[in-house]
């Protein structure tokens, strides 16, 4: 139910993206839209990350995952438990450029109903890595229709992407990547039962509006191709502030770029903003050094404690008799 | 015919209705860029016969290799290692090494012989190719190669019996023959660095009823008309198929069965060792 | 009419179409099942008046109504925004989860029990359910398709039933890409029901004895001489070494606290007389205190502030004493507690000293600011350094594997210096399968103030996946002794372990330590500290004897 | 009984493995799917246990053997379904289900060499396993009981304990 | 507090990095729009129309090498009725004479990688 909800999302905003386009509203679609989009992305964003910002960090909590540095002949794991800040930065680069978490997914393999060994589980980090980095690959693709004159990092991006030649236009890798990844993504949430039991129509929604935009991405240029300068020539007119529609563009492409809009409007109100968020997250992002330095908590406030004296009150005449020492007599 | 255009048309009015973006791919396209679309197979198979003795004569075959080399761009690469070759000159030992034994004249043994593609009947060459960049053409029976599909995997090279096939190791270009204007004698596109190529029989001078360059070029050295034969050995009427039935011929390694399509008149004995030297 | 036993009773057709599966009900509309054996029974008033925490009341479980304050929703949500503003964590982790539900599978409670709200993202979800319905705008907005749901009196009931179903183990924050932690998240859903009044009563009154007295058991200045006296009777009769009684000493040099479990329950008690003869064999200037006599901190499990509240008293007592440092002994949320909190909440404590080990002269830079050291870190360095005469033949009759408490594990790191020092006074120590220790341990089922017998059922369901790997180990390898170094797994695990691998017995690292070394003046060791026989050496005196003169170490240290 | 035997035999694995997929059919859907998917022994010890389990039962049946060696069997499985959310009645059901089961396998065979005598006693076997199963549970919640009572001894201070005895 | 500074350093980093394109654009005096293109020579008209040969040339070219290399045919029945050889270098720049001025203006702009004239022998320049 929550994914038909989801599909039926997209699939409308996408006719609306479309047909308004062809209905003549290409200024909407095409000029006022993305700007609505790309400012409310951007302030969403800012906004979401500073309220994080200022949300104060109160206690060093980092999940150790590996040795702690102690004793001087003991081997700590530095990336796994990190005692100090580059370690820190390895371990977040580990985690964030390779999934390093989804990756220690382990399970037992019994061989010959005897031996025991292991077996990672690469399914879920596999999808999820390629699905990142294929859609990273592709936006970087996407900077030579906004830059002119175009990089040169872009077109090399390009040209390892294209490297097999196959097709005319060539069929970038990330493409298919992509698109595999997220079927692969929704397979599984659709496919595990419990993972399919605690999704909801926030988690299959970006799954489609990503499939849709990919998929009408791949159809706009190995299908009904459409007149790329002249996509160029509209985004680079929004990028210089000078917006113009050019007449011969698909409908088809405003679809696509409605789709680009909404994805970015939605960003910061969606879970999609795990991508700043796991920057910040105070489990891994800490290091483990809580008795090495004095971690502050900003707002610590004085508590009611029962101190030593009070203690020692109501306690006095049981320790006199036990024979401890007391304080006062 | 489903022109591009009207398949333009079609596809965005397909887009419009909004199922635009489910078949990512349209199967058509592609199937329709992999089968021929005349599917019926002509008859028609070019075949060439070379006069092994008019052939020996240096300026006749140098006259073919050089119109050969013009005609295609194809390039002299000054490396033996990296040489690209569609028509050139083997000893007739390694031509035709099942012709050869102990009691071979050695000016028959190490006589010129000019070979080239032989454009097999059953060319083991297409087996191999991963990409079908090359195929035998089923209207005129040519071997043919697709430099836009090859991805330089070498399969073919290593099927092919006959060394006919090359490797472009470097970009061709600067070795390739230029005018005074510093333009390349022939519109023919040169190669890319990293791919296959071979002798098309001309294909692009076949299909509008001229006669191979090299053929040409034979002919036209006085002394040397038919040193050169071509035509299609499917018709009975043709010269190929006229001197197929009336002399002997030779075949290159015909017990591997790939059927060549080059065939060598074997009418007289070699000429004097003088003739020889030159070779 | 057919009857059951002849052909076509069935109707094979029929009997495909028969659906046992209960009917899936989304888990918003799936209320909580009280069942006895699965649930820990509410804090009782007086409890909480010690702490002079809010909303005092008399309610059960499995009441309908559990007379919530008035206006408890709106206590609710100011306390939940209070949280989000204070805790980079929560705010964070209501958030940014993508429910790929990688942390599915990896909580004890749901491989044990299959109940899908034990799946750590659930649990979370039922927080942030009312967080997306009240403080998101999508969710103020779109309501249930966002995924937001109303505050109702069955969402309390729910998030009592499953933060108490959490033992904070942060097994699931290790998967998770983001490393969302459902500590963090159990911890403020816990604050929140204290907001109501609402505690289990096996967490709140310790809580209130240790405010009181010191030790969570509420064991008066003169219990505490007692049982350690009664110990150090049971001391003399195992080994025939008089150990000292340091209480309150002031000017020692060290102080020493460890989780008050081990003052009184079996088998946590021989890991306390452990550390006696071992400070004793070494030396060393310690003391005991009374006042700040656990260093467990079930405030933990109640509220950060109740955490700071009971945690106080440490590094005042350390004060009050003059102590140069701290050993802290072996325990699992104690030293998650002393390790990642302790130092933020009462510290600074620069009237310490940085620690170093009287014995070796080892500096402990790694405790440099905090001045707590660890048992195991500084058995390690003992050990390293030979200065501990060891026997490991004496522990040959047992077969030994390690459980690492999730705490140390997860929230500190220490992997090696156990297995350091099991390796050494163990001549058989076997691990158990790979993804059910260190990093990856399971927990006992009883953390985070789970540890009752009230909940015991559920415990036993959280405890399956680490009974089931100490079984494979114990049919494996005849494995017969679980080493834990925390004093809930050394409560719990006894009953896991007779439950789900009968026959292997839980122990303290520090009491094989004790039972491997060859004490200075000790008498003929024929028993261990439980006052068991040991094999080989109880059978026959006259078999003993011989051994032991062979060994050389009759009168070695007399 | 041998002619049914042999037939069951020959069809032990897709019984045992309808029948386990069966006895997973207490739990609610959504565990029932993740404990007969997960194959890892210690990932999903509960799925393990029914897996293992259910064979050991049914070869034992099989086999006609004694009390005590289909005791041994159902030990693992009724030993989790203790202390699980579960009726005892419910606890012990997938056995019953194991009739079901083999009707439909044998039924889809339509096997004339099966007499209906032989199945009348095999039935009576797995009736008695149901009994058997009813001892091992409720011996596993005394277990239980014992346990707790284990569990408040061992927190009754010690040195009271001692005291008394002492 | 420390960490404050960071995070907004690093959230600016990355808007900035995002906002690429627009101070590429503030600061280029590249023109935005569609190059002009050289004009046929030939005023009669292309093979197809504008529309169809700005977005599908490539597809055009893609059918007519397929023809012409794997299926031997030779000419092309546009729309228009009229048939023409199916030749890069003989038909398309038989009126388009220049590469640079036709293809490769457009091509630049759009990023678009030709790699035709690697091999293809093109009337103007090699």
């Amino acid at each position: 139910m929550t994914m038909l909800i989801a599909v039926g999302l997209v699939t409308a905003l996408f006719l609306v993206g479309m047909l308004g386009a062809a209905a003549g509203l290409q200024w909407v679609f095409g000029v006022a839209l993305p700007y609505l989009a790309v400012g409310m992305f951007v302030i969403g964003l800012a906004a979401r990350v500073l309220r994080w910002a200022n949300v104060p960090v109160p206690f060093r909590i980092p999940t150790t995952c590996g040795q702690q540095r102690s004793l001087a002949w003991i081997r700590p794991q530095r990336l796994e438990n990190p005692p100090d800040t580059p370690s820190v930065i390895g371990r977040m680069a580990l985690e964030i450029l390779g999934f390093r978490s989804l990756l220690r997914n382990t399970k037992t393999v019994m061989i010959d109903g005897r031996r025991l060994t292991y077996a990672t589980d690469l399914a879920l980090w596999a999808g999820a890595i390629v699905m990142h980095w294929a859609m990273l690959i592709a936006l970087i693709r996407h900077l030579r229709l906004m830059t002119n004159p175009v990089p040169g990092f872009v077109t090399l991006v390009e040209r390892f992407d294209g490297f097999f030649e196959v097709g005319m236009p060539v069929i970038y890798l990330t493409s298919v990547a992509f698109l595999g990844a997220l079927a692969y993504l929704l397979y599984r949430r659709l496919a595990i039962p419990e993972v399919r039991y605690i999704s909801l129509v926030g988690d299959y929604f970006p799954l489609f509006l990503l499939l849709a935009i990919g998929g009408s991405g791949f159809w706009l240029r190995h299908v009904t191709t459409t007149d790329i300068a002249s996509v160029k020539a509209l985004v680079l007119g929004l990028t210089h502030f000078a917006p113009t529609v050019p007449a011969s563009i698909s409908p088809l492409f405003f679809g696509h770029l409605f789709l680009v809009s909404v994805l970015l409007a939605y960003f910061p109100f969606s879970k999609l903003l795990h991508m700043p968020g796991v920057f910040l997250s105070p489990t891994r992002n800490l290091a483990n050094t809580t008795r090495i330095s004095r971690h502050v908590n900003p707002w610590d406030y004085p508590v009611k404690v029962h101190t030593y004296a009070e203690y020692e009150d109501e306690l006095r005449d049981k320790m006199i008799g036990a024979g401890l020492p007391v304080e006062k007599d | 015919m489903d022109t591009s255009r009207r398949r333009f048309l079609r596809e965005l009015g397909t887009a419009a209705v909004g199922v635009g973006c489910l078949p990512l791919l349209d199967p058509a396209r592609w199937l329709q860029e992999a089968a021929p679309v005349d599917a019926t197979p002509s008859t028609t198979q070019w075949a060439m016969i070379i006069d092994l003795d008019k052939c020996r004569r240096n300026d006749v075959r140098e006259a073919c290799m050089s119109a050969c080399r013009r005609e295609h761009n194809v390039p002299r690469v000054p490396d033996p290692e990296e040489a690209i070759d569609w028509i050139w000159t083997e000893e007739y030992q390694h031509a035709f090494p099942d012709q050869v034994h102990a009691r071979t004249a050695v000016a028959w043994r190490e006589a010129p012989v000019l070979v080239l593609c032989n454009h097999c009947t059953n060319p083991p060459c297409v087996k191999v190719c991963p990409t079908k960049a090359t195929w035998k053409r089923e209207t005129d029976g040519i071997v043919m190669m697709d430099m836009h599909r090859c991805i330089g995997c070498r399969y073919c090279m290593a099927a092919c019996p006959y060394g006919a096939r090359s490797f472009n190791w470097r970009d061709p270009r600067p070795f390739v023959e230029r005018d005074a204007g510093d333009k390349p004698l022939s519109e023919y596109p040169t190669r890319a660095a990293g791919v296959v190529e071979k002798c098309t029989f001309c294909s692009e001078r076949v299909r509008t009823g001229r006669p191979p360059a090299c053929v040409e070029a034979a002919n036209a050295v006085s002394g040397a008309e038919g040193a050169l034969t071509f035509g299609d050995v499917t018709d009975p009427e043709s010269d190929v198929s006229r001197i197929l039935q009336s002399e002997p011929t030779i075949c290159r390694r015909v017990s591997l069965g790939t059927g060549p399509n080059v065939y060598y008149r074997v009418s007289r004995a070699p000429a004097p060792a003088t003739d020889r030297e030159g070779a | 009419m057919a009857t059951f036993d002849e052909p076509g009773y069935y109707d094979p057709d029929e009997l495909v179409q028969i659906q046992r599966h209960p009917p899936v009900t989304p888990w918003m509309e799936t209320p909580v099942d009280f069942r006895p054996g699965t649930f820990i029974y509410p804090g009782k008033p007086k409890n909480l008046h010690v702490l002079g925490l809010p909303h005092p009341h008399e309610w059960a479980v499995t009441d309908a109504d559990w007379k919530l304050p008035q206006g408890w929703q709106q206590i609710i949500l100011d306390g939940m925004a209070e949280r989000l503003s204070r805790y980079r964590s929560f705010q964070l982790f209501m958030d940014i989860c993508v429910r790929c539900g990688a942390c599915a599978d990896k909580c004890h409670f749901f491989i044990g029990s299959g109940d899908p709200k034990n799946m750590p993202v659930l649990r979370a979800e039922l927080l942030r359910s009312i967080y997306r319905k009240d403080f998101t705008a999508l969710g103020k907005v779109f309501g249930k398709l966002a995924g937001g749901r109303p505050l109702t009196e069955d969402v309390i009931k729910e998030w009592f039933y499953y933060f108490y179903q959490c033992t904070e183990c942060r097994r699931c924050s290790v998967f998770c890409p983001y490393g969302i932690d459902t500590a963090e998240i159990t911890m403020m859903g816990r604050e929140l029901l204290g907001l109501l009044g609402l505690y289990v009563n096996w967490v709140i009154e310790p809580v209130a004895n240790c405010y009181r007295f010191g030790n969570h058991l509420g064991i008066q200045p003169h219990g505490m001489v007692d049982t350690l006296e009664f110990m150090a009777g049971d001391i003399e009769e195992a080994t025939g070494i008089t150990v000292d009684l340091p209480i309150n000493k002031k000017g020692a040099e060290i102080l020493f606290f460890t989780p008050s479990g081990d003052f009184v329950a079996d088998p946590g008690i021989y890991t306390c007389m452990a550390y006696m003869l071992l400070f004793h064999e070494l030396g060393i200037d310690y003391t005991w205190s009374t006042y700040a006599s656990d260093g467990g901190n079930f405030g933990l499990f109640t509220s950060h502030e109740t955490m700071k509240r009971l945690n106080a008293k440490i590094y005042a007592e350390a004060k009050r004493l003059g102590v140069k440092w701290i050993l802290g002994g072996e325990c699992g949320h104690m030293w998650r507690v002393v390790h990642q909190y302790m130092n933020t909440m009462n510290g600074p404590a620069d009237f310490l000293e940085v620690p170093t080990s009287p014995v070796t002269g080892t500096v402990f830079e790694h405790a440099r600011s905090a001045k707590t050291v660890h048992i195991m870190e500084f058995l390690a360095d003992v050990i390293k350094h030979g200065k501990l005469p060891l026997d490991p033949a004496r522990n040959d009759h047992i077969r030994v594997t390690f459980h690492d408490s999730c705490n140390p594990a997860r929230g500190m790191g220490i992997l090696e210096e156990p297995r350091y020092v099991l390796r050494n006074v163990c001549n058989h120590f076997y691990e158990m399968p790979e993804n059910t220790i260190r990093e990856q341990t399971f927990c006992c089922g009883g953390g985070a103030g789970l540890g009752t017998d009230e909940n015991m059922e559920m415990r036993l369901r959280g405890g399956l996946p680490r009974g089931n790997a100490v079984r494979y180990v114990q049919e494996r390898y005849g494995v017969n002794q679980l080493a834990a170094m925390c004093a809930i797994d050394r409560a719990t695990l006894v009953t896991v372990c007779d439950y789900w691998a009968p026959g292997v017995n839980v122990t303290g690292i520090s009491e094989l330590v004790a039972n491997a070394t060859v004490f200075r003046g000790e008498k003929r060791r024929t028993h261990n500290l439980r006052l068991e026989p040991i094999p080989g050496m109880a059978d026959e005196l006259a078999d003993a004897d011989a051994v032991l003169e062979t060994r050389g170490e009759v009168g070695a240290h007399a | 009984m041998d002619g049914l035997t042999r037939v069951l035999r020959n069809r032990q694995h897709a019984i045992v493995e309808r029948w386990c997929q069966d006895a997973l059919a207490v739990y609610s859907s959504r565990a029932a799917l993740v404990f007969a998917r997960e194959q890892d022994q210690f990932a999903n010890p509960i799925g393990h246990s029914l897996r293992t389990g259910t064979r050991a039962v049914f070869e034992a049946l099989l086999d006609g053997a004694d009390d005590e060696r289909i005791r041994r069997a159902l030990d693992d499985i009724l030993r989790t379904r203790a202390i699980q959310q579960l009726a005892p009645s419910a606890a012990v059901e997938f056995l019953f289900h194991l009739k079901d089961v083999i009707r439909q396998e044998l039924g889809s065979a339509s096997n004339e060499a099966v007499c209906s005598h032989d199945l009348t006693e095999f039935m009576r076997r797995i009736d008695h396993a149901v009994l058997m199963a009813f001892d091992v549970y409720v011996a596993y919640r005394e277990r239980l009981c014992e346990l707790r009572i284990n569990e408040v001894k061992r927190t009754i201070p010690w040195s009271v304990g001692r005291r008394k005895t002492g | 507090m420390r960490d404050r500074t960071g995070i907004i350093l690093g959230l600016g980093a990355f808007l900035l990095i995002l906002a690429y394109p627009v101070w590429q654009a503030l600061g280029s005096t590249a023109d935005p729009a569609r190059p002009a293109l050289q004009r046929s020579v030939d005023p009669s008209g292309c093979v197809e129309d504008t529309t169809y040969m700005v977005a599908r040339h490539q597809d055009l070219l893609n059918t007519w090498r397929t023809d012409v290399v794997r299926d031997g045919r030779r000419f092309y029945p546009a729309t228009s009725g009229k048939e023409y050889e199916m030749s890069l270098t003989g038909t398309c720049m038989g009126c388009h004479t220049d590469s640079q001025a036709f293809c490769e203006r457009c091509h630049a702009y759009a990023d678009v990688t030709i790699t035709c004239w690697s091999c293809h022998v093109a009337p103007e320049g090699l």
